[in-house]
């Protein structure tokens, strides 16, 4: 039969082509690496470049594009007075953990790149950390805070966030400052990882705090019509309204409460107001919102990479065009926790696994400051001693309200209760 | 010939891990994976012609099966792999009874409706049933595997036997049954042919590799959550490469899913905003210059040669 | 007293949703019906109809309202170029091809607006349909009044087209009896290339309508394109958790399509 | 013992009742005809009776046993077989593996006797020569014999033949009325309806005339060709 065997040659055809450009050596697919007189750090990242988490992720990207350009201007890594330029490599996942774990193998064994920098989203994180621990790869989220992650009793995963659950403590807590004293509280939170975490600590803390969580939910992702929800919530009148999500779940809960016109007395977000477009787009209706986050450029935080806390807003501000993003400065973190590691230990390129396992337990022992203030990571990985703070948009610009000082910067008073939309 | 062809290309393939590197090797894996995915949704569509949009189901429910027998259990991974295949064939059978009934485009729309009822469930489980499964939306995280070269050959063996049972198909009476019902059901079901019989079996065979092959990737990975492995993107995936590769053809899936992969790791990893697009062009191109899929192209070129010789 | 304002705030919502999401189905069905195109680029033409919404009204400062006959027109076009350049190409092919040429050209189309607009999301300030009616306990979202009263409107104009002009009549007897339709005269890749403009244009409408209340995004189209649920979905999110909603609409979904097939989409053709 | 008894057999598309209590029997090795105009349910009763449908009040039994509500594939299995209106094949496999088919699945025997018995058939029916082609390539008049050879492939000793000669020429209906005569000959069953009232004559036994729905006459062919309802319902009143 004619399409039989011609399957059969085809796929023959296929094999012959595929191990041509597979193997080592004489290939395409893995181009082969000048070893030995490298002049460079190779650094990869596989990303979502497209799909679901290209939004999220390109805040990451903007970070580990200002990383390179900011250490190369500066000559590179300073090894031994030898400056090593960083050269980045991207790659799209597509948002898909499982082709994002193959990337991770690819720079790994085929791209051999020195370094590795972390994804955004949690289940792309899963799979890649899994990935880079199996060949040794210290990988640092600036993004990725699921506690679950942490749990695997992986020695080569870091992150600069707070774990989520401890993430959202202030963004609960500042509403102790609240006069008159509130009493009743709305929970939602969107069904992913980090929306569900956030919610269920939302409502952990406010059950120290003695207020009543008179509804808690956990809505799908896929939804698209969130004013059914808000409605339930507005019936029961809360004080406070809490979301769990990350920034699509906020702003579509944001834009709900507006249309159903419900102004709880404090509305607060486990993530999303701080992502620039959120107070572009809402304008003065996101006036008095409050975001759990981790950093400001008011903040007196300063690193030896990218200046400031204030400089590093600035470098971000003029190159792309808007605020920077507390995950963003987390991200900032992690490259300098890194480069920190690397130029202590004067490790020149190319790193083999073993100056990778050295930057390892580099990273697990120091305690350094950056513009995102002290990082020193746990035996899990995940950040200690990070004091979660509620940023408030007071005058279109994030000011923090809880706790009451942080590194010596202090709080600014808490807006309470927010002016009902339609009178503004 | 045939037989000869397949059985040397499968003995090379035996050897590869042997000379090359981890990542070729995973590159061969993921190939070997979509090929036993969209096999097995060519076994269904092309051979019985019943075009399921929801075969992403029993993906699902191996990735968990396997994974709540590794982890409840403590059972080995591929003895907790074949069970899932075991419990998806079951499911199959109770799902596949009232759902085969429904004909064309209904059972297209059905399939797909049960594909993300499925995906819904899968994330309220735990909160529903209070029996831990799929951990919800936080997903279940599996422990670290040993090495690659297992799951290497898992899905070489699953691969291999899809392509063996297509093979199998084109001369056997089960195979001429299912031809019969995939060109006209009504003539078949009055020629005697037992249209839901065969149908379901073929439907609960492919959910059997469907969910092992969803077991074995959710280990590899090592990390699963319902809202990736019951996602919709894998049904597409499945779909995509077998008309690419030629629907209904026994190399067809193997030839669609060698090709999409390469092409996405060759241009993927050069052009990297813009590969997508150019991706695009290409499955646009070759539906329209070989719309019979690219094993087509071959039989015509062959077809040719024949034709001057 | 609650209740029943619960009750009827609830078929409110689902309306307001349904007459969307109305809209954007009605575009993909009427290509599928007539040409037998699977079309996986909806979700695209949706999404490339928000667009064009939101690009006239923030660079030319069009009012949002007045975008939406361009939006169609600029999708019209978009949907006759594709049908009569690519999609006449696979006529008389088994019907899943239609299923990978328009998934490639949804590849394109997502990654294209991907490259050229980024991510990002944006959201159209439209100050006057920012209010919302209220009638005593009851609360309708201008903005989602008016898209749902438009979307409404063009799903009746598409039937009234399709059932009442010359226009209508040729589509109708093209997707009924092929052999017909070309014996009397009609040529089928024009009614094809228009049907597909007009299920574009419609598709590019609904897009439009969801930029009035919702935010606009590449990826957009994944949540857009899909199946019609909105009664169904907003019913059960009251009165059940919100996370059971999605699965209680496909499940039923699934069991009318089950007992009840012809009710819904009239007659199948995928074979 | 008769070899199929209707009894009853009523059909109703919503408010169109398409059949309205029919009876008749068969007799083992008879060739009855069931003749009435367009529309008179004649393709409904075949339908039915091949369990392609399923009737809305009534019975039918097969050999003694109630055939009623099941399937087509098992009452073809049991042994009734019946061709289509337009004939009907599978248009991409050769016009061989389509008796094939039935061959393997009908009668239930493997794969080599089931060779044999579709190249015999089709060598029965005279389409030997185009074994091989893409059944979709066949005219018209090829695929009737073509989808009669698949129904002689199925082994059923009862064969519903549902206007097998339509659209034939003169001299094509003369070598069909031939065929089925062969047929008979070789122990078969047949009820055939047909609008060429010529063939019917030549070739049944006994007659059902229906119109409406309804049975107006049965007979012998000659007998029911005089009968004035039958004159009435095929020519109108006036002419009565």
């Amino acid at each position: 039969m004619t399409l039989r065997s011609c399957g059969v040659r085809w796929l023959a055809g296929l094999l012959v082509v595929g191990w041509a450009l597979t193997v080592p050596g004489g290939s395409f697919i893995a181009p082969p690496a000048a070893h030995g007189q490298a002049k460079e750090f190779k650094v990869g990242v596989a990303i979502s470049l497209s799909g679901i988490f290209s939004r999220d992720a390109a805040l990451l990207k903007e970070v580990y594009d200002l990383w390179a350009d900011t250490v190369n201007r500066a000559g590179g890594l300073k090894i031994k007075g030898t400056g090593y330029p960083v050269r980045i490599t991207y790659y799209d996942d597509e948002s898909s953990p499982q082709k994002n774990a193959q990337l991770v193998e690819r720079l790994a064994t085929s791209d051999k790149v020195d370094l590795m920098l972390g994804a955004f989203g949690s289940s792309v994180v899963f799979a890649a950390s899994a990935v880079a621990e199996k060949y040794k790869y210290p990988y640092i989220s600036g993004a990725a805070s699921a506690n679950p992650i942490f749990e695997r009793g992986f020695k080569y995963v870091f992150a600069t966030l707070n774990k989520t659950f401890d993430e959202v403590e202030a963004a609960a807590r500042v509403f102790s400052l609240a006069q008159p004293k509130p009493t009743k509280a709305a929970v939602i939170g969107a069904d992913h990882l980090f929306g569900k975490l956030s919610a269920e600590g939302f409502k952990k803390f406010l059950g120290e705090m003695g207020i009543e969580v008179v509804h808690f939910e956990i809505f799908p992702v896929d939804l698209t019509d969130y004013n059914s929800i808000m409605l339930k919530v507005k019936r029961q009148s809360p004080d406070l309204v809490f979301v769990g999500g990350l920034f699509a779940n906020s702003l579509r809960a944001m834009k709900a409460a507006k249309e159903v016109d419900f102004t709880p007395k404090g509305f607060a977000f486990s993530y999303g107001p701080t992502v620039p477009d959120f107070v572009k787009e809402f304008g003065k209706d996101a006036e008095g919102v409050i975001a759990a986050s981790e950093w400001l450029p008011s903040f007196p935080f300063k690193d030896p990479v990218f200046g400031s806390a204030q400089t590093f807003a600035d470098a971000i501000q003029q190159k792309y065009g808007h605020a920077a993003d507390y995950v963003q400065a987390a991200g900032a973190a992690g490259l300098v926790a890194q480069q920190t590691a690397v130029e202590t230990l004067g490790l020149v390129p190319p790193l083999g696994e073993k100056e990778r396992e050295a930057v390892m337990e580099q990273l697990h022992r120091q305690d350094i400051q950056t513009l995102y203030g002290r990082v020193k990571f746990g035996a899990d990985g995940g950040i200690v001693q990070k004091p979660p703070i509620a940023v408030q948009n007071q005058g279109g610009k994030f000011v923090m309200v809880y706790p009451a000082e942080v590194g010596g910067a202090k709080a600014s008073k808490l807006i309470y209760p927010l002016t009902p939309w339609r009178s503004r | 010939m045939t037989r000869w062809i397949a059985l040397l290309a499968l003995g090379v393939l035996l050897l590869l891990p042997i000379g090359v590197g981890p990542y070729p090797i995973r590159v061969a894996t993921v190939i070997f994976m979509w090929a036993a995915l969209a096999g097995s949704w060519n076994l269904l569509a092309g051979y019985a012609g019943a075009v399921d949009l929801g075969p992403v189901v029993y993906h699902g429910i191996g990735a968990f099966v396997t994974a709540a027998l590794m982890l409840k259990l403590g059972l080995p991974f591929l003895v907790s792999a074949g069970l899932a295949g075991v419990v998806a064939m079951v499911i199959a059978y109770a799902v596949g009874t009232p759902t085969l009934r429904l004909r064309g485009a209904y059972f297209a729309i059905g399939t797909l409706a049960l594909a993300e009822s499925a995906k819904q469930l899968a994330l309220a489980w735990d909160r529903l049933t209070r029996i831990p499964l799929t951990g919800g939306s936080a997903g279940v995280s599996l422990p670290l595997s040993a090495g690659y070269v297992l799951f290497y050959y898992v899905m070489l063996v699953l691969m291999a036997a899809v392509t063996a049972a297509a093979l199998w198909l084109r001369g056997s009476k089960f195979g001429y049954g299912l031809r019969a019902i995939a060109e006209n059901d009504r003539l078949a079901e009055a020629s005697g042919v037992n249209i839901h019989c065969l149908k379901r079996r073929v439907y609960v065979a492919s959910a059997c590799v469907i969910a092992v092959t969803g077991g074995t990737a959710g280990y590899w990975l090592s990390y699963i959550n319902a809202a990736d492995v019951f996602s919709a993107s894998i049904t597409f995936q499945m779909v995509v490469m077998t008309l690419l590769g030629g629907l209904g053809t026994p190399f067809g899936p193997v030839v669609g899913a060698a090709f999409l992969t390469l092409i996405s790791e060759f241009l993927g990893t050069r052009f990297v905003y813009h590969y997508l697009i150019a991706i695009g062009v290409i499955i646009v191109a070759i539906s329209l210059f070989a719309p019979g899929g690219l094993t087509s192209i071959f039989a015509l070129v062959r077809r040719r040669t024949e034709a001057t010789a | 007293m609650t209740f029943l304002a619960d009750l009827i705030q609830t078929l409110i919502n689902g309306i307001l949703q349904g007459g969307v999401y109305a809209a954007a189905a009605v575009g993909l069905s009427l290509i599928f019906g007539v040409s037998g195109i699977l079309n996986a680029a909806h979700g695209e033409l949706v999404m490339l109809g928000a667009f064009a919404t939101y690009w006239l009204s923030t660079l030319y400062r069009i009012d949002p309202l007045l975008t939406l006959p361009i939006s169609f027109g600029l999708l019209f076009v978009l949907g006759y170029a594709l049908q009569y350049f690519v999609l006449n190409r696979t006529l008389g092919r088994p019907l899943l091809l239609s299923l990978l040429v328009t998934f490639g050209i949804s590849l394109v189309l997502l990654n294209v607006a991907l490259r050229l607009w980024s991510a990002d999301y944006r959201l159209l300030r439209i100050p006057y349909l920012e209010r919302s009616l209220v009638v005593g306990p009851l609360i309708l979202p201008l903005a989602r009044v008016v898209a749902c009263v438009v979307g409404i409107g063009m799903v009746a104009a598409l039937s009234w087209l399709l059932a009442s002009t010359r226009l209508g009549r040729m589509i109708r007897a093209t997707a009924q009896d092929l052999e017909m339709a070309r014996m009397v005269g009609v040529n089928p890749r024009t009614v094809y290339a228009v049907t597909f403009g007009l299920g574009a244009g419609v598709s590019g409408v609904a897009g439009s309508l969801v930029a009035l209340y919702a935010p606009v995004e590449p990826n957009m189209g994944l949540m857009w394109g899909g199946l019609t649920l909105g009664v169904a979905q907003a019913l059960t999110e009251t009165y059940l958790e919100a996370g059971l909603s999605l699965l209680v609409a496909f499940a039923l979904l699934y069991l009318i399509l089950r007992f009840m097939p012809a009710g819904i989409m009239g007659k199948g053709r995928l074979e | 013992m008769s070899l199929l008894e209707v009894r009853g057999i009523t059909k109703r598309f919503g408010s169109l009742v398409a059949l309205n209590a029919v009876d008749f029997s068969l007799t083992e090795g008879e060739i009855l005809g069931i003749i009435g105009p367009n529309g008179a349910g004649k393709s409904t009763l075949f339908n039915l009776i091949a369990g392609l449908e399923t009737p809305t009040a009534g019975a039918v039994s097969y050999r003694g046993r109630s055939i009623t509500g099941l399937n087509a594939d098992a009452v073809c299995r049991l042994g009734i077989a019946k061709t289509f209106q337009i004939p009907q094949l599978f248009p991409r496999l050769t016009v061989a593996e389509n008796v094939l088919v039935a061959a393997l699945y009908g009668r239930g025997r493997g794969l080599t006797e089931s060779w044999r018995e579709a190249r015999e058939w089709l060598t029965f029916v005279g389409l030997a020569d185009k074994a091989e082609k893409p059944a979709e390539t066949l005219t018209v008049s090829e695929r009737r014999r073509a989808d009669l050879a698949r129904v002689l492939g199925t082994g059923a000793p009862l064969i519903l033949l549902d206007e097998n000669m339509a659209g034939l020429n003169r001299r094509e209906v003369e070598a069909a009325v031939g065929l089925l005569r062969e047929v008979r000959a070789r122990g078969r069953t047949l009820v055939v309806t047909e609008h060429i009232m010529r063939a019917i004559m030549g070739l049944a036994d006994r007659v059902v005339v229906l119109n409406y729905g309804e049975k107006i006459a049965e007979g012998r062919p000659a007998d029911v060709m005089r009968d004035t309802t039958v004159i009435k319902a095929y020519l109108g009143e006036s002419y009565a």
